[in-house]
């Protein structure tokens, strides 16, 4: 049980009783860089914010994993968890989303909630890429929207941490499509208060996740190496034939585009986002 | 004419009925009576068909290369057109138009995806996917036409912005974060046609408006058919039955409360009669227009707001249920 | 004489009784075509709103001359006229004003005053190349900012048609740099009012012109083969030691790159400024 | 340290003085009387030095190598800062730097063009000449302090906005336009310090401040010396005189009202001592920052206006002259 669910939320933690071990990491067990081919101990891994000792690759962590980076005991309160329906049929989904339940001990691919950061009150959400590859859909829309309303009525910044390889989810259609528009709103109702809102975009975020919400923040940081884009790298191949250049969507490529504000290591990002958030009040 | 597969049945009896008619010309005998049977066939054979399109049929349709592109219907629509061009800080993007024309003496905003017809055309303006640099475009006419409370009207016909490496490189997704993020806060009427083609972020990017219709043959959706069917079995060419998944008629969309209203083409389609098309679109939108543009610019956004802060459909998780 | 000068104004029409006639195009010569070296009789261009019949080359033509192509008699008011001065006591400078007033017989390099354009009144503005190169000092800042604030105050359109090699006039030193804030700011303060400004580049529009109030036009138009951009192209060559494109600085390559609304043709102007003015209404 | 041709007395001097002490000390004699006589004679001939500088050995000390850089301001004012990269539409112009600081406790959004100090850190910066999307990154930072209410501080030192193929095809001209205008209604307060050299558009386009202060030997102008000589007498090494005619030191553009203060440097240069230079220069910041803070938003605007309105000087012509 990881500390963030610890404490004394005052409505609701993300179902402390059944969430599930889940075994991205296994204790005992070794894995193999994505990035130097390294092999590196668990709990090596764990020990230093799934960075690898070598190359400083950042492996993807799960939501609550990420949330205990960033909060203290007891300071993330979850909202309410919502439940995805299958509004248009889409064969499969219903299992598919009971399967994700199962694997992840999350509701949907969002945890999001009032968190304290550094000492700072604000909305806190982070996308889960193992929940149906992060994908948005009705839930997720909802979800981020309610986190930026509650942001607006309490007049508190938001910080997202983005992460989809799809973006919108195609399982709901036209619906998974308007919560783009929907949390696109959200943000914008929210910013027009003058408040403040931080996206860090962590591997990958791309599709109709970039293209609404996680592009719109005053201020946008992304992890080392994060793949950042609209078109995914092989539809963009196969549409223009040709080779792609190196370290194309890559965040030092979207920072060398103009198109982030920096690029923040996780050892750094508490401190980064805790003085931003500090410099905001 | 380029033809369907499934109208060939109703195009050989088409033929033949001609066939007959010059025969009975030329020969000056009465067979008027066969001529009539036959055009009733026809007609029945012809309301069968179109009005049982099955999705992808009317994705196929939404596709036809003489259906009527935006700068066809704008010159169907407005009385006067003046085109602007340019994002004024990269490039002028000709897989969007926009500019000002006159609808029944008012001048209003234009602004919709342009595909070419001829090949050339078509490669100027790279089959209508547009670049970031067009959706900058669009946006800047559109705050343009809000600093003017001209009311805007989008035409929407795109498979999806362009997935290119330089797209890409500008901020494709960025820009259409923007453009639906600005356009929701537009202080001024917004009338969205889908007419054809409603690909995804790059058709959404231009069709957050006050009210939203689509013809009768456009598709919308949040994928296309195709890169539907490549995730789902990767296999491209199962689009047809992607589609059937997708709900992306107009049928459909009206049932979600996505859209407005469905606005009929001539039968065959809009490419069969652009004439009839267009004085089709100029009724709807006048009637549609009318209702917006009578309402305070606040209001709109609001209710513009409220419309799309609704779409959704989830489960709310009681306390007990934990 | 010039339509342009007879009619009735309400205040001040520009020297009507002084005004030598300019001899740019005198009535019994030739002219060679700058574009397609045929030979034009003068009067012939003339007739042609100083267009070559061959090859549609636009010559640059006088702002009296253009004043009369864009309004019926008795439509232009001219504001009262302001005299440079020699704020820095620059070497020369003194005696080029005069020598640029007798030869042009204007006050300085910009004609502004109200109009009547195809029925819509407006504010109406045109810079003359022949005044020490069309060039922005502390007289033409302060017209054009007249320009504007008389188009706020009767909420008017301004319609400027700009021409000026290099900008701001740098015989006065820091008083002219200054010019291109205080017009931006008079073409701001009337926009943000709601008003409309349509600004038409002709042959040349540089530096601290472009990169002033030419800029800032809801709409920008200009004509066919105008020179426009912010350093000259002598500038940027020597700078850059690479061959300039094709065309470069060129208006069709400023529609090329994004940075103007349309090119229009001289012949084509009266109609095309005509339209939307009256669609601004 | 580099020195110029006319600091060469005085830097003889300086040596011979630091030869005697060296002397002395190995030597053991005493020299007292000698080095105290000397080192008054280098106390005046410094203050003839500096304080009788033409404008062209002002243009000279605001290029000085050693001279601080932005970077270099940023590190001695402020007590935290974090860099914000990128325009959101082109590129990040590293010739322009941007982000949050802490003066004295206060976030306050910190902006200026960048020169580079060793090759590959020029090359990177273009040798501190901006491109439009560095105008495009300030801007949007310059909005997002208003935003927040956040004041803005811009540092101004650059020769000119970078006159080259691309940027001329990005729209130069157009975003310094765009920069002034915006600059010009922004809500909330502006100092602008121009600390080295001020070039033309490129550095008004960030110079619309509500207090406009410079560093002793930084200029500003329409114009270069070197560009102004070249268009004069076709001759740029006649830069000198062009410096002269041009009126481009702190004490003549705080005669014509252009300018609200002049900073003191250290004697010899900012580059003969930045730590110095920091202090004074925060002490100035502090003053005029308290000034402006305190006046209402709408004030402050109305106020920028009415500076610049106001520049210019003309005869107006009466009725009877003609
Ligand atoms: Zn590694
Ligand atoms: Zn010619």
């Amino acid at each position: 049980m990881l500390n963030v669910f610890k404490g004394k939320p005052k409505y609701l933690t993300v179902r402390p009783q059944e969430e599930p071990e889940r075994k991205d990491f296994p204790d005992n067990l070794w894995t193999r860089c994505d990035s130097c081919g390294k092999m590196i101990f668990n709990k090596e891994l764990e020990k230093e914010a799934f960075l690898c000792a070598s190359c400083g690759h950042h492996f993807r962590i799960s939501a609550t994993k990420r949330l205990a980076m960033l909060t203290e005991a007891g300071d993330f309160e979850a909202f309410p968890p919502l439940v995805a329906m299958d509004p248009i049929g889409f064969p499969g989904y219903a299992e598919k989303i009971k399967q994700a339940q199962e694997q992840t001990g999350l509701d949907d691919a969002v945890l999001i909630g009032k968190a304290t950061i550094k000492g700072s009150p604000c909305i806190l959400g982070v996308i889960d890429f193992s929940f149906i590859g992060g994908s948005m859909g009705s839930v997720v829309g909802e979800q981020l929207v309610r986190g930026f309303e509650k942001g607006l009525q309490e007049e508190l910044p938001v910080v997202i941490f983005s992460g989809g390889g799809g973006g919108a989810r195609m399982h709901e259609g036209i619906f998974s499509l308007m919560q783009m528009a929907k949390t696109a709103q959200a943000v914008g109702k929210h910013s027009r208060a003058g408040l403040f809102f931080i996206s860090v975009l962590t591997h990958p975020t791309m599709g109709g996740i970039y293209a609404s919400f996680a592009s719109l923040g005053d201020i946008i940081l992304a992890e080392p190496g994060a793949l950042i884009g609209f078109a995914g790298p092989r539809i963009v191949e196969e549409t223009t034939r040709q080779k792609l250049p190196a370290g194309f969507q890559t965040a030092e490529y979207a920072l060398e585009h103009g198109m982030i504000d920096a690029i923040v290591s996780r050892s750094q990002m508490l401190s980064y986002v805790g003085r931003l958030l500090a410099w905001h009040r | 004419m380029q033809a369907f597969e499934w109208e060939k049945p109703l195009l050989e009896l088409e033929t033949r009925i001609s066939e007959l008619k010059e025969f009975v010309h030329s020969e000056e005998m009465d067979f008027s009576q066969e001529i009539k049977t036959l055009e009733r066939k026809a007609s029945k054979l012809r309301k069968e068909i179109y009005e049982n399109l099955t999705p992808f049929q009317r994705v196929t349709m939404a596709r036809h290369p003489k259906r009527p592109t935006t700068l066809d219907y704008i010159s169907l629509l407005f009385d006067d057109f003046i085109e602007f061009h340019g994002d004024r800080s990269y490039r002028d993007d000709q897989a969007i138009v926009g500019g000002v024309g006159l609808f029944e003496g008012r001048p209003v905003t234009v602004i919709g995806p342009q595909k070419g017809r001829a090949t050339k055309d078509n490669i100027a303006r790279n089959f209508g996917l547009p670049h970031p640099e067009g959706y900058r475009k669009a946006l800047r006419l559109m705050k343009q036409a809000e600093k003017f409370g001209r009311p805007i009207i989008t035409l929407i016909d795109v498979v999806g912005a362009y997935p290119g490496i330089e797209a890409e490189e500008r901020g494709q997704g960025m820009v259409i974060a923007q453009c639906i993020e600005e356009m929701s806060f537009l202080k001024t009427p917004i009338l969205s046609i889908i007419t054809g083609e409603g690909g995804s972020g790059g058709a959404l990017a231009l069709g957050v408006g006050d009210c939203i219709l689509m013809l009768e043959n456009a598709w919308y959706s949040v994928i296309s058919p195709e890169m539907c069917a490549t995730i789902l079995w990767r296999d491209s060419s199962r689009a047809a039955e992607a589609a059937q998944l997708l709900r992306l008629t107009p049928t459909d969309l009206l049932k979600f409360g996505i859209i407005d209203d469905v606005i009929t083409e001539p039968l065959g389609g809009a490419h069969r009669d652009h004439v009839t098309t267009g004085l089709q679109m100029r009724s709807f939108m006048r009637r549609y227009l009318a209702t917006i543009i009578k309402k305070p610019a606040d209001r709109l956004v609001e209710e513009r707001l409220v419309r799309f802060r609704k779409i959704g459909m989830f489960n709310e998780k009681s306390l007990a249920d934990l």
